[in-house]
């Protein structure tokens, strides 16, 4: 045939030695796949774009705290660990490292579970050993399942030593988290994605970008949506880092999950929060300690972003992007220097983009330029709500402030308006692209931030005029004047089911 | 003149490169001679699936047509690719790896103007109304800004 | 030269009849270019999609009020002509019918000036009959540039009448507006479109959308940019659209301009508009009705924020969306119907984006019903900052609030805040494409005209809750709070010079 490419006949998976499940040491799978071993090691070395990468100093030094960047994020944070210590990421060698030193999770402050193992630790082998104790007779999925459960209720340093126990030594995210280790395919892990997905693909929430779940839901619908088993390739480019790039809650006394039961935008997961019920009152993260109000927290929602970018609704995945294809010799192999595609635009933009290097770089730059700009502005408004809400709170004594929060409507409606505006600001600025994943619906979520914070300030601001002496009579200003718009929060939600 | 580019580019080939791609299956009209250099695996590929493919081989678009310029062009051609095939560092991915040509490969001034030149010689005639004799680079309607996708697939 | 290539020889148009500089009659052009005549006529065709097109009811009705869908533009519009008749745009073919007809613009009402009719009739003939009378020595383009300012001296009417008389019949725009009649080739011809890019191109502010401005930055400048001599034919297919879609000035009293002097950003031009002056004062559209506060109106500025999109940046042109080719019998012909291109996505669209029709429509619908809520949004924090400034306006009788818009840091403020927030919605929502042609860039824009309204509504309050009765003591109030935040509405502008 003489079509025949030459093809490089060797395989490009000879074993050298076999790998299995339990292999978490990547230098072991490094013996057969020393290009992607000889990535993956890079991923230790600092790199630095305008907002992103990891901007460390000297070696060994920890990268900078956010909030010098962004003060404002002290503000929103009162009261909550992130207040005390919360820094730009890095490279995945970093991962395990950074989760044992941040203020955090302080050796012996009892602070933390073994939930937050799930992302920073090559786990498998700990969820499965517990799991198959408490159940010896169960599915491999259920032994991981209880496994996780087991983990959940762990002081974090316990569920450390005895990972560590198992595997020799605690790894970072490691080839097996990825790999199946017989065939290689990709495959993802982690039960909380499992189960996010499921009830992702049980709800009706719209996911043209992964049209394995649409196809599902077409289906019969007899076993659950698996990513494992009904993703595409493609799909599975991005799934495997939505097993951590995504927000989640893994508090204390619960077993971690990610909160995908309604849709993966800011508004359907907010409801999804709202929704639940924890000892009777309705779930929060922390209460804020400035104002008393219950609060939420987001944590790097990029899985969620890049959902409702056009990259995505253009099937384009994480790894395109951020472990595009490099070619040794006549191989192509996947970068596994997993880090900013502006460090390596030609691969990761140009294939797609025909432009040169400096003008996608500009192009990113305009929109992380805006981005930013509006950021700040949304955060200045934050810090505006939290002054008129503390002084709002001044005329209370701590009792009243309370009472106030639960009944009174008024005041009520500001604790409203807090928690709205703040997930939406700490949201966008959780996300870790400065926009580039989703640029006009992060715009729009900032926008609206901006709106409930102010609204938030105007309602205090009526308030004290109104009730100059509030701390007397707290309970008497409950009736809500019939002018104040309603809340509507998640009117954009609605009009688009 | 036409013949000392010719001779150059004859120079310019590497011996393993010259055998590797087929020797003198360079100047047919082949598609596979093409392919023979991985580096055109994917314009191969996706060619082989899209509408052209019956209709149009690689040096129809690639290559001019009348008989000198276009074994002059390809003398041009075979310069840079032996060359460059030859001398571009195995892993040009490869953080320091000094590379010959910029990867992904992207279409040159001259190779743009000669596809140009192409698409017309076989739709000329379709497009004469919007075309109107300015083929030239500054003023020209320039088919790839809308049908880049033509010859082996959208990029994007 | 063997590598010259073969250039077509015949002359492409075989003409039937000759067309010249005074042909504003279509249908002469016709007789040698059937198939664009046929398009062009086809203008008169309504259309709908699901937020553009021309929303029209039977033959011979008007489109709608834009505050039909939108009522907060009657209250931002206040004591202006926009409140009083301001309708959807539709096909090319009613310009001319739509400005005789519009409220704004009644007979004898002497409220408009010739100038209206730069963008509403092939107007030429008459700019050049009065220039040459009046400058029988100047050059063509002299003699044309005379001849606008001797329209804008004029009543509307009156040159109405004028050029009724000169071409025997007004037309809307026509093939002379766009094409040379000697060659057909594309060219511009509006008096204020080429002074605008002079002014455009003479300043520093970034168009990396258009090569040919910075190709003639980087030359001697000794003459001034054209872009007739410097545009490339790809920029031609966007600059004849902005000869009318674009914001301008065209008061009675001045000649109409078009205010690109310091950029094409809103912000910019904002800045371009608050540095001019007008008989002492800071030039202004008109003064709002229920504020007092004078502002500044936003036309159609479509070519403007075409400019911030990423098609712009992509050399993507108004003609290749609204104008694709299609085929017509064995030829391409440029589309004349010039419409929404949501019409015909196959062939305006799909030609760069190969996916479905359905697809892309989809997509388009995502950005637009995003940006659509949003904008409603800010329409309702307009309307709420209106109703704060009118009731700090009570306090006041009319020359108390007059002095005090004027000298009360505090209430001046007011004023400010006002013109910047109403500034930024109204460039946003006179912009015909939902949100299209930049969306991240207008989503930017209603985000801050959000936090400037709701800045405004929080000064209002202030301001009540310290003067209970400022009537009495208006000029008192005088020293603005440090704590106040300055209003930076330029912010983002300044950071991205
Ligand atoms: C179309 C390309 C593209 C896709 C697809 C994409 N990203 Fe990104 N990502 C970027 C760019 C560009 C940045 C900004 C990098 C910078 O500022 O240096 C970024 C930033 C990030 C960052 C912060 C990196 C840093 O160095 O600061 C993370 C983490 C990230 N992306 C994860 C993901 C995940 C997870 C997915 C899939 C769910 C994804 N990305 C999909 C292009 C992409
Ligand atoms: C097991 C969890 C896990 C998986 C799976 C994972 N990540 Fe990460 N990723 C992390 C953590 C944790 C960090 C931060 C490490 C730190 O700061 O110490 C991180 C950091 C990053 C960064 C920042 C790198 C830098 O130099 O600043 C990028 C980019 C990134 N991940 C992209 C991806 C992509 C793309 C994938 C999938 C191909 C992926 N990640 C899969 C947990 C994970
Ligand atoms: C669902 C996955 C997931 C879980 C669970 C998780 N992390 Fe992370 N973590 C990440 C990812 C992804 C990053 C990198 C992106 C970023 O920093 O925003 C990260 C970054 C970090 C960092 C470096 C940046 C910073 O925030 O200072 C620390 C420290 C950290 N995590 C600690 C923890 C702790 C403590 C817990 C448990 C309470 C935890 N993580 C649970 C995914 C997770
Ligand atoms: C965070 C997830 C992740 C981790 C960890 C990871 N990989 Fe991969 N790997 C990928 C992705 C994504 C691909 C692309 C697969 C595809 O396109 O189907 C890939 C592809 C591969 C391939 C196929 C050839 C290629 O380069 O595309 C090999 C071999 C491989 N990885 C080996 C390893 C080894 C060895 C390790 C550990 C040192 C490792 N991987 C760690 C995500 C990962
Ligand atoms: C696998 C293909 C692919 C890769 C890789 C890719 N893109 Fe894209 N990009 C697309 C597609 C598809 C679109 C949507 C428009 C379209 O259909 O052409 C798009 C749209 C864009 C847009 C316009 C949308 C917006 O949000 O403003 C920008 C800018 C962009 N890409 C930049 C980048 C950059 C920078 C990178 C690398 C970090 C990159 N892209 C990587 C395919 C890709
Ligand atoms: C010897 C290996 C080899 C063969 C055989 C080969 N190419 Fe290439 N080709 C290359 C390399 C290497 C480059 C990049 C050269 C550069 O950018 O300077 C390239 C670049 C190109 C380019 C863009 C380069 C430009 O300068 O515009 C085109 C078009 C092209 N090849 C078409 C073809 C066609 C058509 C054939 C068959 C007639 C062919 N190639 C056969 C190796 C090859
Ligand atoms: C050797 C002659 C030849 C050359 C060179 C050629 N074409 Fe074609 N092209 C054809 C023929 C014949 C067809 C009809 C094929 C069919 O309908 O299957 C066609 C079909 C097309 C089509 C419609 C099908 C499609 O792929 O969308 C487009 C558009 C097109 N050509 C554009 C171009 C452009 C642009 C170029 C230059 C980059 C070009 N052609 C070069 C002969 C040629
Ligand atoms: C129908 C016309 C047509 C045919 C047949 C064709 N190409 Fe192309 N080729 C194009 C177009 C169009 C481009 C993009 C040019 C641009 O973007 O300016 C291109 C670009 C390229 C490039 C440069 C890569 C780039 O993106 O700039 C290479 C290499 C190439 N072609 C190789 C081949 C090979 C090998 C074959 C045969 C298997 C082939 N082409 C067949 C039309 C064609
Ligand atoms: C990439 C494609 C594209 C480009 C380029 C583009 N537009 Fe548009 N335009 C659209 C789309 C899509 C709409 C929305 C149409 C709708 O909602 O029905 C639109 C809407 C409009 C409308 C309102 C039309 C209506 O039917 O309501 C006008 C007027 C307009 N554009 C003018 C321009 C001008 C002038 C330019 C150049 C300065 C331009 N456009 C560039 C795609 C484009
Ligand atoms: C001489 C001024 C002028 C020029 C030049 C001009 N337009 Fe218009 N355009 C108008 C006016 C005025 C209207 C509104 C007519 C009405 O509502 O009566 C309009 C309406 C439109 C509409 C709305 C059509 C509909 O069906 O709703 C589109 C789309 C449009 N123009 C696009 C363009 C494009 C694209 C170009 C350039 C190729 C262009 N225009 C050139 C003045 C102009
Ligand atoms: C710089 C060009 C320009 C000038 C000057 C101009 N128009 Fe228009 N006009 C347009 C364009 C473009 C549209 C279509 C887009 C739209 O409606 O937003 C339009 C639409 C209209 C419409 C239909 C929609 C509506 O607003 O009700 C009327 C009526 C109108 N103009 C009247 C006038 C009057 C009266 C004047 C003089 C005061 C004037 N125009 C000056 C360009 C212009
Ligand atoms: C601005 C965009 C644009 C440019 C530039 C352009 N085309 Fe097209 N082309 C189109 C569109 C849109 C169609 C589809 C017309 C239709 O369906 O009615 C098309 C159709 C075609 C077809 C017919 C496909 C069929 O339906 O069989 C051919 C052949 C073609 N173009 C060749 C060319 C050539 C050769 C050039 C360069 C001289 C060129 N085009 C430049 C947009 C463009
Ligand atoms: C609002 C501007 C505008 C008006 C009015 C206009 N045209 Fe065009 N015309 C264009 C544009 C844009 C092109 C595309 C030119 C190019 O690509 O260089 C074009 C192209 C043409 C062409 C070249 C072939 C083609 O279809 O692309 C002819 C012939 C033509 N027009 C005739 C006319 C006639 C006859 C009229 C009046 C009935 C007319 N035009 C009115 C903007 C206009
Ligand atoms: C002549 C080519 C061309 C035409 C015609 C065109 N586009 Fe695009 N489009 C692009 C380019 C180039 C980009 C930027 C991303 C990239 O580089 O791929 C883009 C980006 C986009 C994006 C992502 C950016 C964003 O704003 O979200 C969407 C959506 C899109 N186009 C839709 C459309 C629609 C709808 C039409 C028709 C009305 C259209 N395009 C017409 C070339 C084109
Ligand atoms: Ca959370
Ligand atoms: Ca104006």
């Amino acid at each position: 045939n003489i079509f025949e490419r030459k093809q490089e006949a060797r395989n490009p998976f000879l074993k050298l030695i076999e790998v299995g499940e339990d292999d978490v040491d990547p230098a072991k799978w490094g013996v057969n796949w020393p290009r992607q071993y000889d990535g993956y090691l890079r991923t230790s070395e600092p790199t630095a774009t305008k907002y992103g990468g990891s901007q460390v100093g000297p070696e060994g030094s920890m990268p900078p705290q956010k909030a010098d960047r962004d003060p404002w994020l002290r503000r929103i944070f009162a009261g909550y660990l992130f207040a005390v210590d919360y820094r730009d990421r890095r490279g995945h060698a970093f991962m395990l490292h950074d989760q044992e030193v941040t203020k955090r999770n302080v050796p012996g402050g009892k602070k933390q579970s073994g939930n937050c193992l799930h992302c920073h630790a090559s786990v498998m082998p700990l969820y499965r050993r517990l799991g198959a104790e408490a159940l010896p007779h169960g599915t491999p999925q259920e032994q991981v399942q209880r496994g996780l459960e087991a983990v959940a209720g762990m002081d974090y340093w316990d569920a450390h030593q005895m990972l560590t126990e198992i595997t020799g030594k605690a790894h970072p995210v490691s080839c097996v988290d990825c790999h199946d280790p017989a065939t290689m395919e990709l495959r993802v892990t982690r039960p909380a994605f499992l189960a996010g997905m499921r009830r992702l693909a049980a709800s009706d929430a719209p996911v043209p970008h992964l049209p394995s779940v649409e196809q599902w839901r077409r289906g019969s619908r007899s076993a659950p949506y698996d990513p494992n088993v009904d993703g595409t390739r493609q799909e599975m480019r991005s799934y495997v880092c939505g097993q951590c790039h995504v927000e989640y809650y893994c508090g204390k006394g619960m077993t971690i999950f990610f909160p995908w039961d309604r849709g993966l935008k800011a508004e359907e997961i907010e409801a999804t929060y709202d929704g639940m019920t924890v000892q009777d009152r309705r779930f929060k993260d922390w209460t804020h300690a400035e104002t008393g109000v219950e609060v939420l927290k987001a944590q790097h929602p990029e899985f969620e972003v890049w959902s409702q970018g056009i990259h995505a609704r253009s099937g384009v995945a994480c790894a395109d992007c951020h472990m595009p294809y490099k070619r040794e010799g006549a191989l192509k192999v996947s970068e596994h220097w997993v880090r900013s595609p502006l460090l390596q635009i030609p691969r990761a933009c140009a294939t797609c983009h025909p432009y040169g290097e400096k003008e996608l770089e500009t192009r990113v730059e305009a929109i992380q330029d805006r981005h930013f700009a509006l950021l700040t502005r949304a955060g200045e408004a934050a810090v505006a709500m939290l002054d008129a809400l503390v002084a709002v709170r001044k005329g209370y004594d701590e009792a009243g402030w309370q009472e106030a929060l639960e009944k009174d409507p008024e005041v009520r409606r500001l604790g409203e308006l807090q928690r709205a505006a703040q997930w939406r600001l700490d949201f966008v600025a959780a996300e870790n692209s400065m926009g580039f994943h989703a640029p006009q619906e992060l715009a729009r979520l900032l926008a609206e931030s901006i709106d409930l914070s102010r609204q938030a300030e105007i309602g205090a601001l009526r308030l004290l005029a109104r009730s100059p002496t509030p701390a007397a009579a707290p309970g008497q200003n409950s009736k809500a004047s019939p002018a104040d718009p309603p809340i509507q929060p998640r009117s954009y939600c609605r009009r688009n089911p | 003149m036409a013949l000392s580019a010719l001779a150059g580019a004859f120079t310019g080939l590497g011996a393993f490169t010259f055998h590797y791609a087929g020797g003198f299956g360079y100047l047919g009209s082949d598609p596979a001679t093409c392919a023979q250099c991985h580096l055109m695996n994917d314009p191969f590929d996706s060619w082989r699936k899209g509408p052209h493919h019956a209709v149009a081989t690689c040096s129809d678009c690639h290559l001019p047509s009348p008989f000198v310029p276009k074994y002059l062009a390809k003398a041009r051609n075979g310069y840079h690719h032996s060359m460059g095939f030859t001398l571009q560092p195995p892993a040009p991915d490869d953080p320091g790896a000094r590379t010959v040509f910029p990867e992904p490969i992207r279409i040159k001034d001259f190779n743009s103007q000669v596809l140009q030149d192409n698409c017309l010689r076989c739709h000329g005639e379709f497009t004469h109304g919007i075309v109107r004799g300015s083929t030239g680079a500054d003023h020209a309607v320039r088919c790839v800004h809308c049908h880049d996708a033509v010859g082996h697939g959208a990029r994007r």
